[in-house]
């Protein structure tokens, strides 16, 4: 795009970048925006069939399809208040911060191979470190309202994120050490083919470590049953009990928008990112490489199956959450260094174990373990494993291929 | 349990606690002097055959007719009249102590009447004797928290007391 | 290490069992035959069905009341005005008002029980939403017959209705 | 050397002070039930003393209980468990009842027994849905109320409003029931039976809820007893006592003749426990666990029990007979009686001058006793157990305000 607006249209070239950032900006918030938009219905329907309702029937005609719309409407009607005791800066700031954050991170995640804001090489670091800012958000948030119940939400929310940033990072570093990079698009491109390529199904250790991700990317978004820092039938409703209107939404939204993202970042390490659980493409004889329209088929094809199978995510958060009560913020301290954290540790060295003992995997035939180096033909830094990445360790040095 | 040999025993144990009783009533009842109430209850909740181990409930009954006509035709004298209704869970029976009290402590109007509170027989009797104390204006000496618990701290007047007149302001707020 | 053990299993187990049960519940929802509980109700579209003794708002038939105090005695809550006069070279009462208060009433039924001629029953509208106080004084002696005894719905507009017309509808079964 | 003692790492000076914090916990907060105040002080999550201000929904009932005819203020009962209206209106028509020595016909009998059931039921139900609420899931609230919803069709049916009853009342019922009622209740109760075990999948066996409630506040039996609690909260500690079996005569007469077990554990048993889920390792007696769990095994027990009720109501001959006038005279003299609600012992004091007006009325709510002994349990808690521990108590502001 910058290319574009340079030698086609002629700006000069801090003007080109900047309208391009602004460009992609606008388009990656309305993608969030329109997305959360679509999970907050969605959480209406899905709760509502949980516990034998309709959920919203109304608004939109059919199945309340506009609900979300008309509730924006509504808090963007509200009275914006702020209590009179709370910081103004920081009470103004924390929304912001929260979402950007949640915001930002999508910049590095992939769609399909090459649909993605920012490929960076070690956009899996990225991405986690960018996703434990949002707990800033809310330890301002809950800090600035003038209130305990809030500072009692950031106390907990400042506990339970940051802890549960270490067996989280452990399970993101089992595919990392499998693909022998940090760059989600080659992580990805990894796992293509069949679904028993898939990392989930690497060997029984990744099968375990999924899980114990899962576990903790509900913890790390504040879902429920880890949803400790706005759990309303203790604290109100936690940190974000003084935000009404628009403010309010943009936590909502963050929550939203960080779901989405810590489940398409499951999707991209453990379950084949965009590759479909049957190569479809390939067997079609589309390529991704050459020919006038099979480019943008197979790239949609990618956009569609990472879409569903994070929305898939995301519903399987909702599911969770209207099915599980909390656990008592001592208990969600001790699943994460009791058991999630042993556990990730345990399987993270089994899987090194195994890729050593089995570097071929089980079944030779069956999968690839390598992937199928693709870089030739993909734009930007290269896939491949980068040396020096994971040779810190020396047993580490003999894993990367 | 509620036979003569009973009450017998609390006589002996409690000298001069026992003034009436009433043991062909619905509920026989047995009358306590006020001041001794707090060591009957003792002497029942720990060391009677029957251990009246709960207090199910504390009462108070205000005997007063604020008209003098229908006043006139009553046969008995004003007086606030507390009903404590004690139950055993091992023998699972109950028994109903009266104390008769003035209405008002010497007469004076506005002095609250006074008895041994039984706080420290059952630790239950905390709320109840404060509801008593609220609504019915009936102090428990030696009770360890004696507030309001139903009104607001600064309501006026014991409601469920008969003469009790509903106050037309309580801070702006229209009454009756 | 047992208990450790013994806690993630139980964990998975009754979390798996938990989510079952939820989704068993989604599932069930879509089957046609069944559909969601709260299905049966399409209650501003269609009115809400009520049991047949469903103590709703009341039913007065003016033409047989006698204006003899009985249901105003019998309310706890004091919520029955009568007004009447006595009727001119006759006995008994001509019925000149019978208000009921819907901001006190609370549907005990007890009005029904001493009633000598059986002209109030409790209706079965349960709908009688209004936007003054205003709405919830209702004067049954004012309301036309028909509706004041069921026979067309009670609703708001007819009770605003009632307090424009001056004259009782009927005089009661004296006249 | 004074430079090296401030670098050394050992040496951890604290300038970082702590205090307590007052926090109030309501009269509006999701999980206090309604309009109750709770003071907490706390020293982090560290809950160190509970107060619990109540008075918020006084209405008065026992002053307007002197102003009224004892069958007036049968409505009033009504609005205190509002949960289990039924269960109310029992009990003050048993205490007039017993004050005037009147005796209801047998059949009337069963069908107090029947009614009072299912309220114990669907009591139980939604005491059970907003334990959940309180733990923070939402689904089996959902559930409970869909199944009450039902039991309320059937209250309904038989007496024309879905919460404020007023249907049993002092010398019978007000009306008999309309036709088909009885199948309908059965067709319920089967449909009922097996959804309970949906509840214990979602509840009484789920790790986390375990975790939430096994061994958090416990009520040692003596202090249950000392604090006169009753209900499932006595019995949740292990005290062999149901009204229903050791109430006074006029009550237990209701119940002569009927097979049921007091839903208590005795020799670390309940009462046919191999139906139901096993106690987890981690619950002592008296936990919320227990009390929880007591008023789970109610519900079975209450099912049991109007399924009797609906067998020996459809084979009594005669009718139910008539409820007294509304101005019908009470004897001078006073009665206290307790029954057994679904909240505990609902005691109702009844002193009567000779009029039909009574001249004082008592309610003694069981939610009352049973919420003061709610601060010596959350002494020392978490601040997440505060709702776990009042939640198993299962209060309704209704009864402990009147």
């Amino acid at each position: 795009m910058v290319e574009f607006l340079t030698s086609t249209v002629g700006l000069s070239g801090w003007l080109a970048w900047t309208i391009a950032a602004v460009v992609s900006a606008v388009l990656v918030l309305n993608v969030i925006a329109g997305g959360a938009l679509a999970f907050i219905w969605a959480e209406r329907k899905v709760s509502a069939r949980i516990q034998d309702r309709l959920g919203p029937t109304r608004t939109g005609g059919r199945f309340g399809w506009l609900q979300s719309v008309a509730d924006g409407i509504k808090l963007l009607a509200k009275e914006d208040l702020m209590p009179q005791g709370a910081d103004g800066l920081l009470f103004r700031l924390a929304p912001y911060v929260s979402f950007c954050a949640s915001f930002c991170a999508f910049i590095a995640l992939p769609f399909a191979f090459d649909v993605v804001g920012q490929r960076l090489n070690v956009a899996v670091f990225f991405v986690v470190a960018v996703l434990g800012l949002e707990v800033f958000g809310v330890i301002l948030a809950g800090y600035a309202s003038a209130s305990k119940w809030s500072l009692f939400g950031a106390m907990r929310e400042a506990a339970q994120v940051v802890s549960y940033e270490v067996p989280l990072g452990m399970c993101v570093v089992v595919p990392v050490m499998i693909a022998g990079t940090m760059d989600m698009v080659t992580i990805a491109e990894k796992q293509a083919g069949w679904f028993w390529n898939w990392y989930i199904f690497h060997d029984p250790f990744t099968f375990v470590i999924f899980w114990v991700y899962v576990t903790c990317a509900v913890a790390s978004v504040n879902r429920a049953p880890f949803d400790l820092a706005e759990a309303e039938s203790e604290l109100v409703a936690g940190f974000h009990t003084e935000y009404s209107g628009l403010r309010w939404s943009y936590f909502f939204m963050a929550e939203y928008g960080s779901m989405f993202l810590v489940s398409a970042m499951a999707a991209v390490l453990f379950l084949g990112g965009w590759n479909g659980p049957v190569p479809l493409a390939s067997l079609a004889g589309l390529s991704a490489g050459t020919g006038d329209t099979a480019p943008y088929v197979v790239r949609l094809l990618g956009l569609a199956n990472l879409v569903a199978k994070a929305s898939l995510g995301v519903i399987v958060m909702m599911w969770i959450r209207w099915t599980l009560p909390r656990l008592r913020i001592d208990q969600v301290m001790a699943t994460c260094l009791k058991y999630c954290t042993p556990i990730a540790a345990v399987m993270f060295a089994g899987a090194m174990l195994w890729k050593i003992a089995l570097p071929g995997g089980l079944v030779p035939g069956l999968s690839r373990p390598g992937g199928e180096i693709r870089e030739g033909w993909l734009p930007g830094p290269g896939g491949a494993a980068i040396p020096g990445e994971s040779t810190r360790d020396g047993s580490l040095a003999r894993v990367t291929p | 349990m509620r036979g003569t040999s009973f009450l017998d025993q609390f006589r002996e144990a409690v000298p001069g606690a026992v003034v009436g009783e009433n043991l062909t009533a619905v509920d026989p009842w047995v009358e306590v002097v006020p001041a001794k109430i707090a060591e009957a209850c003792r002497w029942l909740a720990k060391a009677s055959p029957v251990r009246f181990d709960s207090l199910q409930c504390i009462t108070a009954v205000d005997w007063f007719e604020p008209d003098a006509k229908k006043a006139a035709k009553n046969t008995w004298q004003p007086h606030t009249e507390l009903v404590y209704h004690l139950w055993s869970t091992p023998a699972k029976v109950s028994l109903v102590l009266k104390c008769e009290l003035p209405r008002w402590q010497g007469d004076v109007p506005g002095e609250l009447p006074e008895l041994p509170s039984v706080t420290g027989v059952w630790r239950g009797a905390d709320w109840h004797e404060r509801e008593v104390y609220d609504l019915s204006g009936v102090r428990f000496t030696g009770h360890p928290d004696l507030r309001r618990i139903l009104c607001p701290e600064d309501w006026e007047g014991h409601p469920l007391r008969k003469d009790y007149e509903q106050p037309l302001d309580y801070h702006g707020i229209r009454g009756k | 290490m047992r208990e450790w053990f013994r806690n993630l299993w139980s964990a998975i187990a009754t979390v798996a069992q938990g989510m079952f049960v939820t989704l068993r519940v989604f599932g069930k929802t879509y089957d046609q035959n069944r559909r969601t509980f709260t299905e049966h109700f399409e209650y501003p579209e269609l009115p809400a069905p009520v049991a047949a003794r469903y103590r709703g708002f009341h039913r007065y038939d003016l033409t047989t009341c006698i204006a003899c105090d009985q249901c105003a005695k019998a309310c706890p809550v004091d919520c029955i005005y009568i007004g009447k006069e006595r009727v001119e070279n006759g006995k008994g009462f001509r019925v000149s008002g019978f208000t009921i208060d819907y901001s006190k009433c609370m549907f005990c039924a007890l009005c029904v029980e001493p009633c000598p001629v059986d002209c109030i029953f409790m209706g079965s509208t349960l709908d009688l939403s209004c936007y003054s106080r205003d709405g919830t004084m209702v004067d049954f002696a004012r309301l036309p017959v028909d509706v004041a005894w069921g026979r067309a719905t009670l609703n708001p507009t007819a009770v605003a209705a009632s307090k424009v017309i001056v004259e009782p509808v009927h005089g009661g079964p004296n006249q | 050397m004074t430079q090296l003692m401030g670098d050394d790492p050992r040496i951890v000076e604290f300038d970082v002070r702590t205090d307590e914090m007052l926090v109030n916990m309501g009269p509006q907060h999701p999980s206090t039930h309604g309009v109750l105040r709770l003071v907490l002080r706390t020293d982090g999550e560290i809950v160190s003393e509970v107060e619990p201000h109540i008075g918020y929904l006084h209405r008065c009932a026992e002053k307007i209980g002197e102003n009224l005819t004892h069958r007036q203020w049968i409505p009033y009962t009504d609005r205190m468990d509002y949960l289990a209206a039924m269960n109310m209106n029992l009990g003050w028509a048993l205490a007039v009842e017993k004050l005037m020595k009147y005796e209801v016909s047998q059949k009337a009998r069963h069908l107090r027994v029947l009614i009072t059931e299912l309220g114990r039921i669907a009591s139980h139900l939604v005491g059970m849905g907003a334990y959940g609420l309180d733990l923070g899931t939402f689904s089996p609230f959902l559930y409970a109320f869909r199944e009450r919803e039902r039991i309320l069709d059937l209250f309904e049916e038989a007496c024309g409003a879905r919460l404020t009853y007023s249907y049993i009342t002092i010398g019978g019922l007000t009306a008999d029931l309309p036709p088909g009622w009885l199948q309908r209740c059965e067709a319920f109760l089967d449909q009922f039976e097996p959804i309970i075990a949906e509840y214990h999948a979602l509840l009484t066996t789920n790790a986390i809820f375990v975790k939430r409630t096994a061994g958090i506040g416990v009520l040692s039996r003596d202090m249950a007893i000392e604090y006169g609690c009753s209900g499932p909260v006595l019995r949740g500690s292990g005290v062999d006592q149901d009204l229903r079996r050791d109430g006074e005569a006029i009550y237990t007469a209701m119940y002569d003749g009927y097979a049921f077990e007091v839903a208590v554990q005795k020799n670390g048993h309940y009462p046919r426990d191999h139906q139901y889920p096993a106690v987890p390792a981690d619950a002592v007696l008296g936990d919320c666990w227990h009390r929880f769990f007591v008023r789970m095994l109610e519900v079975v027990q209450s099912m049991d029990l109007a399924r009797q009720a609906i067998d020996r109501y459809a084979s009594c001959k005669g009718t139910i007979g008539e409820p007294l006038k509304l101005t019908e005279k009470m004897p001078a003299g006073d009665a206290y009686l307790e029954t057994e609600c679904p909240k505990g012992q609902m005691g109702f004091y009844v002193v009567s001058d000779g009029s039909a007006i009574p001249w004082r009325v008592r309610a003694r709510s069981s939610s009352f006793s049973n919420l003061a002994v709610a601060p010596e349990l959350c002494r020392g808690c978490l601040i997440a157990d505060v709702p776990a521990i009042v939640g198993s108590l299962d209060i309704v502001m209704g009864e402990i305000d009147r």
